[in-house]
């Protein structure tokens, strides 16, 4: 049963969410709380078995399965790919064990979160079609179910963004989303369209193997390059992220980062699967540092200012994803380049993958802090709020896990990973170590300022009535802040067992490109 | 060994800077402990002197806080909000700039 | 912001709209379920089809107006896509003896199990394993999800200012 | 000639793109995107067009070479979620006329 299950498993994981939510019209006739039974046992499910094959495939067994085959096995028929094959590598593995863990959690806040009348069934069958989307972008090996799976990502989150339609804010910003997201994906069809008309192929590995890399190769790495820029939010892209984040319900905007990082894994999926070395890598990869450094540090400027807690927030999300996006795009730089790669290059690649699991569990923990303020309190603004502190200790102690986690002050995990990225980007280029370093200390003046105004200060009398969250909330951020004490005390087992495999993955081409072909 | 991570230049070690971390408390809590023992909650000991007044209850609100430093960098924070307009056309118009600039860096950069 | 109401639509358009389209009713669900159960043999299937049966709901809305569309009941037609999907997936997991999206019923001599004789044929019904049945699940689905769109818009555009 | 449709794509793309940066009506922004939708299912088409092939359809086909179908599975795939998108899209601007009373882009809240 175990071994028919781990076989099968890379198909199982996405269409698992997939036939949950497809289930939950007629699930949703037994009432409310069958709905939610149901879609927290079937994230569970998910997350047991992305964990069950993540543990396979991590331990350096790559799992290749190509659908409607006639053994799993059987990806080239003819002597070229030809059906729907997914790949799950180490670093699809990861993303996917990052997605499903978020997913349970967010499932599990929102069980007391989410309160509207007559929404329920469709805000749980929206949340697993996103968790389908997600699984299906990260486990792919082909550029056309990248596309289909990246748009069932953009329509469900689209549809939980303007969640609460009774706001006029939360449509513009789905509507902004939408538009923002679908032309993104249209350019990603773009490239697949023209990898099809050179090599009539789509299966990344295939189309790695043939790469010739003319001008419309270069052009098709432009359009999905900077379409995966910009859904995972870059600067100067990164404008419907403090829009979207901002007006979603606050678990959704937990769960949308985890989104956004799925589509970083696509990019660099992209940039070192698909192209590799035979492209311009030293261009692409200093492009990368390039929108980074800019995400950074216009993210976090732009986050001191904000008077909305959950805008605020959205803006650190920007400015964090510049870390990942520094740290694997100085590995890409120096990708052509044996000894840098070596002595600097995968150690970069490695604090920014590891930024990757730590920002979820961190920014996760922030917007659910979030949104218990907005859950007792009823209002977003920073202005209106004041000594929450008081009435809710317990939201304030997360909060501030969060926020130094975030900042980067040790032992948290936060400071972990932005240390492997500042030592092994000193010895690339110092100034983008120095400026990595001050985005840092914005970060902490920022949420210093969040915490005084939110939670210091004497007990206003409009917030003497609230009290601390219910158990379903603390349980879920419980769990997260834990996970954050512990990775940031055992880095180095998270990195050997976790990220290292992850980076190895991503490095390894011919590897992957032999999955397949 | 467990507990260490290697960074490429150097070292990190959490359990260590735990345990330093622990030493400085104890000596803090050492220090505080030989003290004086009059301190009383809620007296006039712990009011905020404000000139011999009565000191205000207010909370400084998130509005005011770093009002020197947004004086200090207002035409950097003027060309951001000038940039950050929220309309849906510039969204888009950013990333079509984007495409542009890769796209010349790509196909360019071979020649240069 | 107050704006007025539009009563007109209330009663839906006029009686020869409405008469017409009770004709074309007919012709309308036949089209789709030829497309829908040809799905395999020509050009088409459940997508198509589904497309074409859910006209027929936005036919009956425009012409039976705001207050016959009450009738139909959003939560019926969303769980019939529900079924629909399920179905669906279900025949995806047939075939998860061999892989997943297995044709486990193709050739196999049971229901839509016939071989296709080699060369120029005029097209039979009973093969192409678990396609056809797939293709009707997605008609299902289609049908109910566009006729969901259709009549949430429908209901979002008529509905008065709160 | 064989070139023609491609050239068609280009413009298709073009046009909706820029209708998409410089029209301040949402629905024609939405009516960009459609475009631009278009004309990448108009290149998948023309990329699986073979000359001197038949369409993949078994019955009655003459003897000649079938061209493979996946372009053709690709283009009813993206249609399917063109359709989804552009739904989703005009019934957001459904909503934030009714909120807002206008469908001008520049009408918005949320900026800065």
């Amino acid at each position: 049963m175990m071994a028919f299950l781990l076989q099968h498993a890379p198909p199982l994981v996405i269409a698992l969410p997939l036939v949950a939510a497809f289930a939950m019209p007629m699930v949703s006739r037994l009432g409310a709380r069958a709905v939610k039974a149901w879609a927290l046992l079937s994230l569970l499910a998910t997350e047991s078995l992305v964990l069950l094959l993540g543990r396979d495939v991590m331990s350096g067994n790559p799992h290749v399965y190509a659908l409607g085959a006639a053994i799993p096995s059987l990806t080239t028929p003819a002597g070229y790919p030809i059906r729907i094959i997914i790949e799950v590598d180490a670093m699809s593995a990861f993303m996917a064990m990052i997605c499903a863990s978020i997913s349970v959690l967010v499932c599990m806040y929102s069980l007391q979160y989410v309160r509207k009348k007559g929404g329920q069934d469709k805000y749980y069958t929206l949340l697993l079609l996103m968790t389908a989307g997600m699984m299906g972008l990260v486990c792919t090996g082909d550029l056309f179910s990248m596309f289909v799976f990246l748009e069932l990502l953009s329509v469900s989150s689209g549809a939980l963004i303007a969640f609460y339609a009774r706001r006029g804010e939360s449509s513009e910003a789905a509507f902004k989303f939408m538009v923002v997201s679908s032309i993104g994906a249209l350019m990603v069809l773009l490239a697949a369209g023209i990898f099809y008309g050179q090599y009539n192929m789509l299966n990344l590995a295939a189309i790695g193997g043939m790469l010739r890399f003319g001008f419309l190769d270069k052009v098709a790495l432009v359009l999905l390059v900077a379409a995966f820029a910009m859904k995972c939010g870059a600067v100067p892209m990164h404008m419907w992220v403090s829009d979207a984040y901002g007006e979603a319900p606050a678990p959704v905007s937990a769960f949308l980062v985890v989104a956004s990082q799925a589509s970083l894994y696509a990019l660099f999926r992209v940039c070192f699967t698909l192209f590799g070395v035979a492209a311009a890598t030293e261009i692409m990869g200093w492009a990368l540092v390039v929108l980074g450094m800019l995400t950074m540090f216009i993210g976090v400027t732009m986050a001191i200012p904000q008077k909305d807690i959950k805008r605020l927030m959205s803006y650190h999300a920007v400015s964090q994803t510049g870390y990942m996006l520094l740290g694997v795009g100085v590995c890409l730089a120096v990708l052509g380049n044996a000894a840098a790669l070596g002595s600097f290059g995968i150690t970069a690649m490695q604090g920014g993958l590891f930024h990757v699991v730590n920002h979820a569990m961190y920014k996760g923990l922030l917007f659910l802090a979030a949104g218990a303020i907005i859950y007792r309190t009823g209002t977003r603004d920073l202005n209106k709020l004041g000594g929450l502190a008081h009435r809710m200790p317990l939201t304030a102690i997360f909060f501030l896990i969060g926020a130094f986690s975030i900042s980067g002050l040790p032992p948290f995990n936060g400071f972990a990973s932005k240390l492997m990225i500042y030592e092994s980007v000193f010895r690339f280029n110092p100034l983008l170590s120095v400026i990595a370093m001050l985005t840092s200390i914005l970060t902490l003046a920022s949420f210093m300022k969040v915490f005084h105004s939110a939670f210091l200060g004497p007990e206003l009398p409009e917030y003497r009535g609230v009290r601390e969250m219910p158990p379903a909330m603390w349980i879920s951020m419980g769990i997260l802040a834990v996970f954050i004490m512990l990775f940031g005390i055992f880095p180095d087992l998270v990195v050997q067992y976790l990220v290292g495999p992850a980076s190895q993955a991503l490095l390894d081409r011919i590897g992957y490109l032999g999955g397949v072909l | 060994m467990t507990g260490v991570l290697m960074t490429g230049a150097g070292f990190w070690s959490p359990l260590v800077w735990l345990a330093a971390f622990l030493i400085v408390l104890a000596i803090v809590l050492l220090i505080r402990s030989t003290g004086r023992k009059k301190f009383r909650h809620g007296t006039d000991q712990t009011a905020a002197f404000f000139s011999g007044n009565e000191a205000p209850k207010t909370h400084v609100k998130a509005g005011n806080i770093y009002w020197g430093f947004f004086v200090t960098t207002g035409r950097y924070y003027r060309w951001l909000q000038r940039m950050h307009t929220g309309i849906i056309n510039d969204y888009v118009y950013g990333f079509v700039l984007i495409m542009v600039i890769l796209l010349a860096a790509v196909t360019m950069g071979g020649l240069l | 912001m107050k704006r007025k109401t539009d009563k007109s639509m209330d009663d839906g358009m006029s009686i020869i709209v409405k008469v017409a389209a009770y004709v074309l009713a007919v012709p309308i669900t036949i089209l789709g379920l030829y497309i829908i159960l040809h799905g395999h043999l020509t050009p088409g299937g459940g997508f198509p089809g589904g497309a074409v049966i859910a006209t027929l709901t936005v036919l009956f809305l425009v012409a039976a107006g705001k207050e016959k569309a009450k009738a139909l009941k959003r939560d019926m037609i969303s769980f019939a896509g529900g079924v629909g999907l399920v179905l669906f997936a279900f025949f995806g997991f047939i075939g998860t003896g061999t892989t997943f999206f297995f044709n486990a019923l193709a050739n196999s001599g049971s229901l839509f199990g016939m071989r296709i004789p080699f060369g120029v044929n005029p097209g039979y019904m009973w093969t192409a394993g678990v396609i056809p049945p797939m293709n009707m699940a997605v008609g299902l689905e289609v049908a109910a999800s566009l006729s969901v769109i259709a009549l949430v818009m429908f209901v979002y555009t008529m509905e008065d200012e709160r | 000639m064989m070139d023609l449709p491609f050239i068609a794509v280009m413009i298709l793309i073009m046009l909706g793109i820029s209708a998409a940066v410089l029209k301040r009506n949402m629905i024609k922004i939405v009516m960009g995107v459609s475009i631009s939708a278009s004309g990448i299912n108009l290149l998948l088409v023309a990329l699986g067009y073979r000359e001197g092939g038949v369409a993949p359809i078994f019955t009655n086909a003459p003897a000649a070479q079938m061209v493979l179908p996946t372009p053709q599975a690709l283009t009813l795939t993206s249609i399917v979620i063109d359709l989804a998108v552009t739904a989703m899209m005009l019934s957001f601007v459904i909503l934030m006329y009714k909120h807002y009373g206008s469908t001008d882009s520049r009408k918005r809240r949320l900026s800065g």
